[in-house]
């Protein structure tokens, strides 16, 4: 186990070499010049003299590879730089953001498993029957919402029209359930039908067949197939986490939620390339370190696995 | 073939085909369909309810919602079809090689697919668009460089999937060129599965432009889109909700008629993917 | 007189298909009963259809009297009860037939703790016993592995194992020899052989293999499409077929068995 | 025609990793097949059989080792006899394109070896040789039955008239009745055609029915090879055994006697 976790360790580090070049060719991408961007933003009329003069200040003069080496170096350190709008360190924009998304994302986590988890054991146990139905044909309609629209329809009918619920910003405890709910809606039907699918397919295993014929008693075999779904949906679940964070972009949009995505989309609009640059780092490496961290706990689970490595 | 019998055999899916067609025409011949030009500002009608003039309405500059619905298809199915389109060809060219020569070229091009993986597809658009800016021409592409690597993948799993039947085997044995071999063995077999994989998705590609124009990223003011047309919305919420309504619904069938038919056509292409019971 | 079973039909509700058509036979304490037949006969179907263990979808109809009580008609749970304690069954497949993610220990220990209603370590120490008595050297060493770890024939044995813990009254055995290699396979055989004669428990072998059969049983039902072609004495049946399909299953079996024969007889053992 | 020298075969373990962990599958294995010989490959499954076959029909690469193919370097003797060597395998549903006709199906070999003039007569005749009525033709695949498909696949490995021929398990996952009459076929094509083939098994019985040679493959290693004349006096230890158990169920009335 412990040379698997090794061997896993280190498989990442190629990995992260090869993200954060593709970040940093990402943000090379622009059709602008950075430069005369940062001038711009911050009013300066771009002369000739002023673009070189920030130039050698972002350090865009050397080479690309040079550039990248700087730019992974202090990355590493926490320094993405300051941000082109009010010339702060961009890592505090981020840390500042941080906490509101993370909240968002845990409270749509939690919505999420609760009720992706418990709708399809249900689906599994009464399969077949008509809520397993209900359910599938919900989960049906649930994937063909664009996430946002659910958002507004939410919005208007707890915030507008019953007015139970503030409709945006972070002022008080209340004010996390809409977006949470929204966050978590767009994501649980993919959940509930792969979750579904999984367990109803471990039910044709031979082995619950086995377990049948030996006479073992339903709640057992129903544990069996469980069980054997778990390895599915620590899996699911734990690539959540960063997709969660990912996704949202949207909601915070909506609900004026003071998070890293509506920072982003903030920095999108400005041309405030450093921001970018960070947020987009920091979510491939997170994602990375989930992936990693979901293959581990798998594998521990697993004895094939255990014992292979 | 069995297939297309099955296909036809299942009335929901028959409906959702005949459905999509018709959007699509709808979209094709919308400038003689549509009661109004949808970019047309009319301020003193604005916000107006249903009537003759205006079937669903005026939204918040006084333009026709059906008009600005109907073309809208033009670009949010149309965008959507362009990535799809782009998506596939690059991952069955790349993911074809990968599959058919193996070894290093195979393992370099999972690698760079496993880099491009790592990002969260939401990421990895995000990052483009906020480069290149926003625009319609940049989200095709910000969604292509999103999707290439996850479809390069599949591809090639189908193609090796299928390298390992024994008709292909016996083919190799015979002497065949690995030519022959996947223009006449692979890729028919291949193209349904791959037609599978992409109806199930372009249900996604759709919500995700809709949700970039939503943003303000993609498609620019004022050509209609249906994101667009609910993010407009959402600023007459308070006095207008009703405005939410169309642009929303129409994106739900739209989708989910897409998903609808990739979940037919995956049945009928998987004839073992029938319920199996021991 | 242990299992009677009369006119038993299974037929699939999804497909409109008769899988199985009137099937009628009688198991007798300590005659074993074989149910040959090629593949897509229906063998399997039929007892899977008697133990209640096929997809709902499946309607099934007849009678199968056992100890005076017709298991067609029972509940789920005293079903449940029937194949813990009356009738076992040993599945083909070994390799898939345990749960993956638990020991072959754990899962002996848990069915006998069930329904023998006994503590894990009475338990434990019954399953050793059975191991051993099957041959199985160490075997507290191979209870501790998962099932993955050991071969089809070890866990083919395990299956045996907890069926002969039970002391049910009949094991069925579907296929029990057919995923072994031919090594694996005679010494299984050779160990049902000896449950048969020491134990004095009632089989039902089902195969395709009539070498197997005629080995194995004194009772024959040979099957065709769903429907019984012959039953009778497995010497008899094998001996002097009556129907046409059993004889020419018969001869093809010989005529397979001819060539092999031939040259072992010329061989210097022979003297 | 064939001969194997030394040969080491490994695949790669599962995982990831950078230091790959081999398992190998066959190991320092040498023997030979005469022109015109019927050779039996037996083994247990897991004993490297059927990569040996994949090995001979050029699937894939020995580690180390040297094949020949008419004393000429394999590689080189199957680029210059395209069509020469064929294979029949176990799994008759796999090994065919389902979305072919039989009559496609049976002739694809022929684009390799160009001799499209006697198509028409040839597939008539051919059919005839395989026992299956011409009407079959224009039907798919899955039309057929087992035993029906499998002698499709018969008749399209003897298409281009091969010289040599393998048989990967090709009756092992057919019930025994139709075994047999694949068997009987198969032993017609070896009087009536001049060809070398290895029939890869795992069955005593359908080896002794059809071969001239026994080649016993046991844990990577040949255990011992034997003229089928002279079977019963094997003298190694898995030979013995494996000939034990298939002695005990091989007849239908007396226990056959030892």
């Amino acid at each position: 186990m412990k040379r698997y976790i090794i061997k896993r360790l280190l498989s990442v580090i190629p990995l992260l070499i090869g993200i954060s070049f593709l970040a940093f060719i990402l943000i090379n991408l622009s059709e602008s010049d950075p430069a005369e961007v940062a001038l711009r933003v911050n009013e300066i009329t771009p002369t000739d003299e002023a673009v070189a003069q920030m130039r050698e200040e972002l350090g865009l003069d050397k080479s690309f590879i040079e550039r990248y080496l700087t730019w992974v170096t202090s990355s590493i350190k926490g320094d993405f730089g300051n941000s082109f709008i009010n010339n702060k360190p961009v890592i505090n924009e981020i840390v500042q953001a941080l906490p509101a998304t993370l909240l968002l994302a845990l409270v749509s986590f939690i919505i999420i498993v609760v009720i992706s988890v418990s709708a399809s054991i249900i689906c599994t146990i009464f399969e077949e029957s008509w809520i397993d139905r209900t359910i599938r044909g919900l989960v049906f309609i649930g994937e063909a919402m664009p996430g946002y629209w659910i958002g507004l329809l939410l919005m208007w009918f707890f915030s507008i029209k019953l007015n139970l619920l503030p409709t945006s910003g972070m002022t008080s405890w209340a004010s996390v359930i809409l977006p949470g709910v929204t966050l978590a809606l767009a994501y649980i039907s993919t959940y509930v039908r792969l979750l579904r699918n999984n367990m109803v397919q471990n039910k044709s295993e031979n082995f619950v067949l086995y377990a049948k014929a030996r006479g073992m008693k339903k709640r057992i075999i129903l544990k069996r197939i469980f069980k054997n779904s778990l390895q599915t949906t620590i899996t699911a679940l734990g690539m959540s986490i960063p997709k969660l964070i990912a996704g949202t972009v949207i909601v915070e949009n909506i609900f004026a939620w003071p998070g890293i995505g509506r920072l982003s989309v903030a920095a999108i609009f400005n041309y405030d390339y450093p921001v970018i640059q960070a947020y987009v780092f920091l979510m491939a490496v997170l994602f990375v370190a989930c992936n990693l961290l979901v293959d581990i706990v798998t594998a521990m689970l697993d004895p094939r696995m255990r014992k292979e490595v | 073939m069995g297939t297309l019998n099955k296909l036809i055999q299942n009335r929901f899916a028959m409906i959702c085909i005949i459905f999509l067609v018709t959007v699509v025409l709808t979209g094709f011949f919308a400038p003689w369909l549509a009661p109004h030009n949808p970019v047309d500002v009319n301020v003193k009608e604005k916000l107006a309810g249903i009537s003759t003039t205006y079937p669903m309405g005026t939204d918040q500059l006084g333009r026709c919602i059906l008009s600005r619905l109907l073309y809208g298809i033009r670009t949010t199915v149309l965008i959507a079809f362009i990535t799809m389109a782009a998506t596939i060809i690059i991952g069955t060219l790349i993911g074809g090689i990968a599959g058919l020569f193996r070894g290093k070229i195979d393992e370099i091009i999972m690698r760079i697919c496993d880099i491009f993986m790592s990002f969260p597809s939401e990421v990895m658009i995000l990052a483009i668009i906020g480069m290149m800016g926003p625009g319609i021409t940049n989200i095709i592409i910000a969604s292509i460089i999103a999707k290439w690597a996850w479809y390069t993948r599949m591809i090639r799993s189908i193609v090796i999937k299928y390298t390992d039947k024994n008709y292909i085997q016996f083919a190799r044995v015979s002497g065949f060129s690995r030519w022959h071999i996947f223009r006449k063995h692979i890729m028919p077999n291949a193209t349904g599965e791959i037609a599978v994989l992409a109806t199930l998705d372009i249900g996604s590609v759709i919500l995700m432009i809709s949700a970039l124009s939503f943003l303000g990223l993609g498609v620019q003011a004022p050509t209609p889109e249906w994101g667009m047309m609910l993010s407009e919305a959402k600023n007459v919420m308070i006095i207008h909700p009703g405005l939410m309504l169309p642009p929303g619904i129409a994106i739900l069938f739209v989708v989910a008629a897409f998903n609808f038919l990739g979940d037919s056509l995956q049945d009928a292409y998987n004839v073992k993917h029938r319920k199996r019971w021991r | 007189m242990l299992l009677e079973v009369k006119n038993l039909s299974i037929y699939d509700a999804e497909t409109k298909d008769t899988i199985v058509e009137d099937i009628s036979f009688t198991l007798e304490q300590q005659r074993n009963l074989g149910i040959v037949g090629e593949s897509g006969s229906g063998k399997s179907m039929t007892v899977k259809g008697i133990l209640g263990l096929v997809a709902p979808w499946m309607k099934v109809s007849g009678t199968a009297y056992f100890e005076g009580e017709d298991m067609l008609k029972m509940k789920a749970k005293a079903m449940q009860n029937i194949r813990a304690r009356h009738i076992s069954m040993i599945l083909q497949d070994a390799m898939s037939a345990f749960d993956p993610l638990d020991t072959v220990g754990k899962q002996m220990m848990e069915t006998l703790c069930e329904h023998l209603k006994i503590s894990r370590k009475e338990a434990k120490q019954i399953s050793l016993n059975e191991l051993g008595s099957l041959g199985i050297q160490e075997a507290s060493q191979m209870m501790k592995k998962y099932p993955h770890q050991l071969s089809g024939g070890m866990l083919q044995r395990c299956m045996i194992a907890i069926a002969v813990a039970i002391k049910p009254d009949v094991i069925i055995a579907d296929e029990p020899t057919t995923a072994l290699d031919a090594i694996t396979q005679s010494e299984v055989i050779a160990t049902f052989q000896r449950l048969h004669a020491q134990k004095r428990i009632t089989f039902i072998f089902i195969s395709h293999d009539l070498g197997v059969i005629r080995h194995l049983t004194e009772e024959v039902l040979v099957m065709k499409d769903g429907k019984s072609v012959e039953y009778g004495r497995t010497r008899e049946v094998f001996r002097y077929p009556q129907n046409k399909y059993t004889k020419y299953l018969v001869d093809t079996r010989l005529n397979l068995a001819c060539s092999f024969e031939k040259i072992m007889r010329k061989g210097p053992y022979d003297a | 025609m064939l001969e194997m020298k030394n040969v080491y075969k490994s695949y790669p373990k599962k995982g990831t990793g950078f230091r790959k962990e081999k398992l190998s599958v066959l190991a320092d294995l040498s023997f030979q097949i005469n022109t015109g010989e019927w050779v039996a490959l037996l083994g247990e499954s897991g004993s490297g059989k059927s990569t040996l076959g994949r090995l001979i029909l050029g699937l894939e690469e020995a580690d180390r080792g040297s094949l020949l193919l008419e004393g000429r370097n394999a590689t080189a003797w199957r680029k210059e006899n395209r069509g020469q060597m064929s294979v029949v395998f176990q799994d008759y549903t796999s090994s065919v394109n389902p979305a072919f006709r039989i009559k496609d199906i049976i002739n694809e070999p022929l684009k390799v070896s160009c001799r499209n003039n006697c198509i028409r007569e040839t597939t008539k005749s051919l059919m005839g040789k395989v026992g299956l009525p011409l009407s079959l033709l224009n039907r798919y695949p899955h039309e057929l039955s087992g035993g029906q498909l499998q002698r499709i696949c018969i008749a399209r490995a003897i298409r281009t008239n091969p010289r040599f021929l393998v048989l990967d398990e090709a009756v092992s996952s057919l019930d025994i009745s139709i075994q047999t009459q694949i068997l009987d076929l198969l032993h017609q094509l070896k009087e009536e055609m001049d060809i070398t083939c290895l029939f890869i098994a795992h069955n005593l019985q359908t080896v002794t029915y059809l071969c001239d040679h026994v080649i016993f493959l046991n844990e990577r290693k040949i255990a011992e090879q034997i003229e089928t004349k002279k079977l019963a006096d094997v003298q190694s230890d898995y030979a013995k055994r494996l000939l034990a158990s298939a002695v005990q169920f091989n007849g239908l009335d007396e226990e056959l006697r030892i």
